[in-house]
């Protein structure tokens, strides 16, 4: 991992920032939101595999990263699974 | 004991406080965990002697219902966080998993001495709530009452036990590198003997679930002390989301205790019926099977809580797949036995009781994961009997069949084999008769958590209640002839039981660096044939 | 508390089975014998096992030992059981979740009763208006729907002559529904735990024939029915003055709005049900309805889960429109 | 400068285990702090679908301004720290002193800028705790103040986990200051890294959540 590809990220990190801001100026709507969460996505992925090195590192290692965010996936699924079938009274 | 006597060991030599409290040894941390998690026991113990003693009349008549309350909430939360959670992992698994891996130590052994003295701040902090009065939410802590309504300790004890989280957090780390990292060569992981995998997964289960309970109780904490509510109704917060929380925790926490106590037992029956255990490959993924698919079960908990209708229904059928792999594991067990060689020593007839026991917890734990029976038996004595069936039915009868199991290799020593076999017989026949009448009384309809109760229960609750008597004794017998044999005991050879796995190619006790010469693993474990 | 102290428990034995109130009691035990069947046999099974090879092949005996099973048989054997096993424990799984169904997903019902758990007692109001406490008188043969909801903490409303139990959470309805059919006192418990005296918040259900239900309503009856409770209440707490009157405070109109879909502020809908009515009581800025301000108070912490239960009972009673008649004539029956 | 050979520790038998174990340990940890994050967002996710109306309003009496800034901040010193390590695995030491010690400035900068926002929420009556006053003009003021303590709660979570990575960085200045044991500064100084990194990643989602997904 070089330092030119981290001064590259670095400069992809601010870029997916400004971009979230700017969708800013969108509506709101499910679109925005989609936007604003899949540019976090995007620049913790970036975060991991290269400040974290995670694009260097062993299958076991990446493993380990990502076994974390495989068990913290059942939380969220079954909890939102469970609250949005709950009662059938909020419409839209 | 004069250190001259007999070669050096670990226990021989540094025996003041220093070499005992700021060990790095795996071995001597395991036992500084043994120690403390004894006393909790017996504190736990004897609030439990209490419950019992004030069922055994209908009205409230020993206690208040203030204290009662106080003591099944202290009963339940020593039990659960400062006994069953670290039992096996911290005390056996401390000693035994860098031995049978072959290696000197675990990988972070500061961070392992670490894990003890938080375990150990954790308890001040509990003792703290009993002192100040003692708290009574129930092991639970369920919102509102706790947040909102519980007049007691409840801070104390909350962080209490998010202080104690950690230690457990970082035995899991331990254990997870430990065993990565530190086999030596040709310990291959489908040569791993099943109390590594079996401690393997609760490590995994330990480092993914503790840190959601200690973010729960943290909130539950905020709420007490500064007042930011998350789950008070009154905000439109939800007591059902604590529901989640906790239970995300404390239902694959059950795996926790269960898991390891399945890897004992594991080594148990193969050594004793000196038979390789049945299906090596079956076992290691029906270990990892439950501990992953002990995440997507919390919800049964939450049957008649007023969750939705349709998660019950997935969450019903997800208990009942996970208690697939429990089942081959117990056919297995029983299979291991086929055209043996069978030794009835002390940790044979424990291992044998726990099958039994463990069987029954399992089979009721069905009952409990189909939908309309639960709503009938949920929070009645029906509950309360199929968790001691498991928790101590099957993980402490599990801890002290490897206790006795191993203790020639803990302490060079070996004890009164009579009055073992009694104790392990007295254990299983109190144990019997405490629990085995609160399955009656549950579907009966007798709600748990009652300081007092309809007169017509009686009869089963004096019955539970003489059962304890009994139970009692068979968890005395054990800690005094132990402790006996530590001094009094004739001295162990390196392989008492002629058992196979690493740890035995080491003298009892083993050398502060485990192994005279570094072992090599050439061969699938349990040869036995 | 002093009201809670008077334990009423209902005189019967204790059963391993406690008597069936319901039908649907009757099919929960059936499956609770199917399991009990079902673990029965795996039990003497495996006890059976254990004892063979226990005594077969302990130690002392002498002899050859006999080869193991082969490793491809063993899979068998593992695979063979696990499939077995989980076939029946769907089938177990099938059963259960359509009875769970059954209680608390149905909604028809012949009447439907209020529930209030409160630490620590239960109070119940009848759809006329009767009250009662840790007790609950219900006529044999009528489909009973229970809505339950607590005041502070969670309790449980546990019937086990019913097989039936539902927790009373705050700021959350939830609902259960049965026929009793076998007239008798039965037992009525706090299941879920709630604070110092909650072994003492039990009462029991009492389940009456038809006539002598309605000989019970007309002994017990005091007061007006929750709708003219309601409608006092909704004056009172001064609902009225916004909802109903000329007042310059412009507040949607609410005769008929049970079961109507609102449109919201913020652009959704909303089904007006029980639920969505104590919402707008308690969180009023919850649910905005479109076109209205967000001006309405929250009358949370004022106002008890009964009388809200009355109001809600009120709203329900309106029919769409019935408000304009009264506004033009201004009559007050 | 001493760079002799690497001695591992006592219970390892040679380096690349010892390495092996500290990354896998490391990672290991980050899981349980991301469960314990996770627990928090899974709570904020489900009110942030229930109360979807009410918590996108209250966001926007968040400072957007600020929060980006300190977002930005944070992916910066991201990058200074990435450049410290290599500096510091080039044996370049007044380089990574130099990168290291603008990591520390950005993240107490950080925790300042962090502060302030507090303070100015505070002396909007925005702060629910305690039983403070909170004064709030908009729809459902109780509804808002679950909001804000959502915020306060994970905001200050994220603090808590940004000082001790200060106090960590702190430590790592004077440590390659001293620049004893160049092996061990690797070591040191890449478990600091993932540290922080995983708080960074923390920091966007607790930014978006709360701070973007505004009405």
């Amino acid at each position: 991992m070089t330092m030119r590809a981290a001064v590259l990220v670095w400069v992809a990190l601010l870029a997916m920032l400004g971009a979230s801001l700017l969708a800013l100026q969108l509506e709101t709507g499910p679109l925005r939101y989609t936007l604003h969460l899949g540019a976090a996505a995007v620049m913790a992925a970036l975060v991991m595999t290269v400040f974290m090195r995670l694009k260097a590192a062993d299958g076991m290692m990446r493993l380990f990263a990502l076994g974390g965010l495989f068990w913290l996936s059942f939380l969220f699924l079954l909890t939102l699974l469970e609250l949005l079938s709950r009662t059938p009274q909020a419409g839209g | 004991m004069s250190a001259s006597a007999e070669p050096a060991h670990y226990l021989t030599g540094g025996w003041s406080l220093r070499g005992w409290l700021l060990t790095l040894d795996h071995k001597r941390i395991a036992w500084l965990y043994a120690i403390s998690i004894t006393g909790f026991f017996f504190l736990g113990g004897i609030a439990a002697l209490l419950i019992r003693l004030e069922l055994l009349t209908p009205a409230g008549d020993l206690l208040s219902s203030e204290a009662y309350n106080r003591l099944f909430s202290l009963h339940g939360i020593v039990m659960v966080w400062f006994f069953l959670i670290p039992s096996i992992p911290a005390t056996l698994g401390n000693f035994l998993l860098p031995m049978m891996v072959g290696a000197r130590d675990m990988a972070f052994p500061r961070l392992n001495l670490l894990s003890w003295y938080i375990y150990t701040l954790g308890g001040l902090f509990t003792m703290v709530a009993v002192i100040a009065g003692g708290v009574d939410t129930g092991w639970t802590f369920y919102t509102p009452y706790s947040t909102l309504f519980a007049n007691s300790a409840v801070l104390a004890a909350a962080t209490g036990v998010f202080v104690v989280g950690f230690s457990s957090i970082l035995t899991g780390i331990n254990f997870i590198v430990t065993t990565h990292t530190m086999r030596v060569p040709g310990q291959t992981w489908l040569r791993l003997p099943l109390f590594v995998w079996a401690n393997y997964a609760t490590a995994l289960i330990m480092v993914l679930a503790t840190p959601v309970l200690s973010i729960t109780l943290l909130l539950i904490a905020l709420e007490r002390t500064l007042g930011i509510g998350i789950f008070d109704p009154a905000l439109g917060g939800d007591p059902l989301l604590f529901q989640h929380l906790f239970w995300f925790y404390s239902h694959p926490a059950v795996y926790i205790m269960i898991l390891p106590a399945m890897g004992v037992i594991s080594e148990i029956i193969a050594c004793f019926s000196r038979n390789p255990v049945f299906g090596y490959t079956g076992m290691v993924l029906s270990i990892m099977a439950i501990a992953l698919f002990g995440f997507l079960v919390w919800g049964h908990h939450m049957f008649v809580s007023g969750q939705s209708l349709y998660a019950g229904i997935l969450f019903s059928l997800f208990s009942f797949l996970v208690a697939v792999p429990s089942a081959i594991k117990t056919l297995n067990w029983t299979a291991t036995m086929f055209r043996g060689r069978i030794v009835y020593t002390a940790p044979m007839i424990y291992a044998l009781s726990f099958l039994g026991l463990f069987v029954i917890g399992g089979l009721t734990g069905v009952f409990l994961a189909s939908l309309a029976v639960d709503v009938h038996l949920h929070d009645t004595y029906f509950v309360t009997a199929h968790f001691h069936y498991i928790m101590v039915g099957g993980a402490v009868t599990a801890y002290l069949g490897g206790l006795h199991f191993w203790w020639p290799k803990l302490t060079g020593r070996l004890y009164p084999a009579l009055w073992s076999k009694v104790a392990a017989l007295a254990l299983f026949i109190g144990f019997n008769l405490t629990f085995y009448p609160q399955f009656l009384l549950g579907y009966g309809g007798m709600p748990r958590r009652y300081h007092e109760y309809p007169e017509a229960f009686e009869l089963l609750h004096v019955m539970s209640t003489l059962g304890t008597g009994v139970l009692a004794i068979g968890y005395l017998m054990p800690l005094v002839y132990l402790a006996w044999s530590l001094r009094y005991g004739e001295r162990a050879p390196a392989n008492p039981w002629h058992a196979k796995g690493l740890e035995w190619l080491a003298p009892s006790p083993p050398p502060v660096d485990n192994f005279v010469t570094t072992p090599t693993v050439t061969e699938a474990p349990y040869a036995y044939r | 508390m002093t009201e809670a102290s008077a334990v009423n428990d209902p005189g019967i034995a204790f059963r391993t089975i406690p008597t069936a109130v319901s039908d649907y009691a009757g099919e929960v035990d059936k499956l609770y014998y199917a399991l009990l069947g079902l673990s029965g046999l795996l039990i003497v099974i495996l006890v059976a096992l254990v004892v063979i090879f226990g005594w077969r092949y302990r130690e002392d005996r002498s002899g050859e030992r006999l080869p193991l099973l082969g490793k491809r048989t063993g899979h068998y054997v593992e695979i063979g059981f696990a499939v077995l096993l989980a076939l029946l424990f769907l089938g177990i799984f099938a059963w259960g979740s359509q009875l769970y169904l059954a209680l608390y997903g149905e909604s028809r019902a012949d009447m439907t009763i209020n529930v209030v758990g409160k630490q620590w007692m239960w109070k119940i109001q009848h759809p006329d208006g009767t009250r009662e406490i840790n007790t609950l008188h219900v006529p044999a043969g009528e489909t009973i729907r229970l809505r339950i909801i607590s005041q502070d903490v969670i309790h449980s409303f546990s019937l086990p002559g019913l097989r039936l139990k539902r927790d009373a959470v705050p700021g959350q309805y939830t609902s259960a529904v049965f026929t009793p059919e076998k007239v008798g006192e039965y037992r009525l418990f706090c299941a879920e735990y709630c604070g110092t005296s909650h072994s003492r918040m039990r009462g029991k259900l009492v389940v009456l024939s038809s006539a002598d239900y309605q000989a019970w309503l007309t002994r017990n009856g005091q007061g007006p029915g929750p709708v003219a409770a309601g409608r006092q209440l909704f004056e009172s707490y001064g609902c009225s003055g916004c909802h109903q009157g000329k007042a310059s405070v412009r507040a949607p109109g609410l005769d008929g709005v049970y079961g109507r879909t609102v449109p919201l502020a913020d652009g959704r809908t909303v089904k007006a049900d029980e639920a969505y009515l104590r919402d707008s009581i308690m969180l009023p800025q919850k649910h905005v309805v479109a076109g209205y301000a967000p001006i309405m108070p929250s009358f949370s912490g004022q106002i008890g889960e009964g009388e809200i239960l009355q109001i809600v009972a009120y709203l329900k009673s309106l029919e769409p429109g019935e408000w304009q008649t009264d506004n033009s004539t201004g009559a007050r029956p | 400068m001493p760079t002799d050979e690497p001695v591992p520790a006592e219970q390892f038998d040679d380096m690349a285990q010892q390495r092996r174990s500290i990354h896998l340990g490391m990672w290991a940890f980050l899981a349980t702090e991301l469960l314990l994050f996770g627990g928090l967002f899974a709570g904020f996710t489900v009110y942030r679908v229930q109360h979807g109306a009410v918590f996108a309003e209250a966001a926007t009496h968040l400072d957007l301004t600020l929060g980006s800034i300190n977002t930005a901040l944070l992916l910066t010193s991201g990058l200074t720290l990435f450049a410290a390590e290599q500096a510091i695995t080039d044996r370049h030491r007044g380089t990574g002193l130099l990168f290291l010690l603008a990591t520390t400035l950005l993240g107490a900068v950080f925790l300042g800028i962090k502060g302030y926002e507090w303070y100015a929420e505070a002396s909007h009556n925005l702060v629910p705790v305690l039983g403070w006053p909170f004064h709030y003009e908009g729809q459902s003021p109780a509804i808002a103040e679950l909001f804000f303590n959502f915020y306060f709660i994970m905001t200050g979570l994220h603090a808590a986990h940004m000082l001790m990575g200060v106090i960590a960085l702190g430590a790592m200045v004077f440590l390659v200051g001293r620049w004893r044991d160049a092996h061990k500064l690797d070591r040191q100084i890449r478990m600091v890294g993932l540290y922080w990194a995983f708080v960074d990643v923390v920091w966007i989602f607790v930014f978006t959540s709360l701070y973007l997904l505004r009405a």
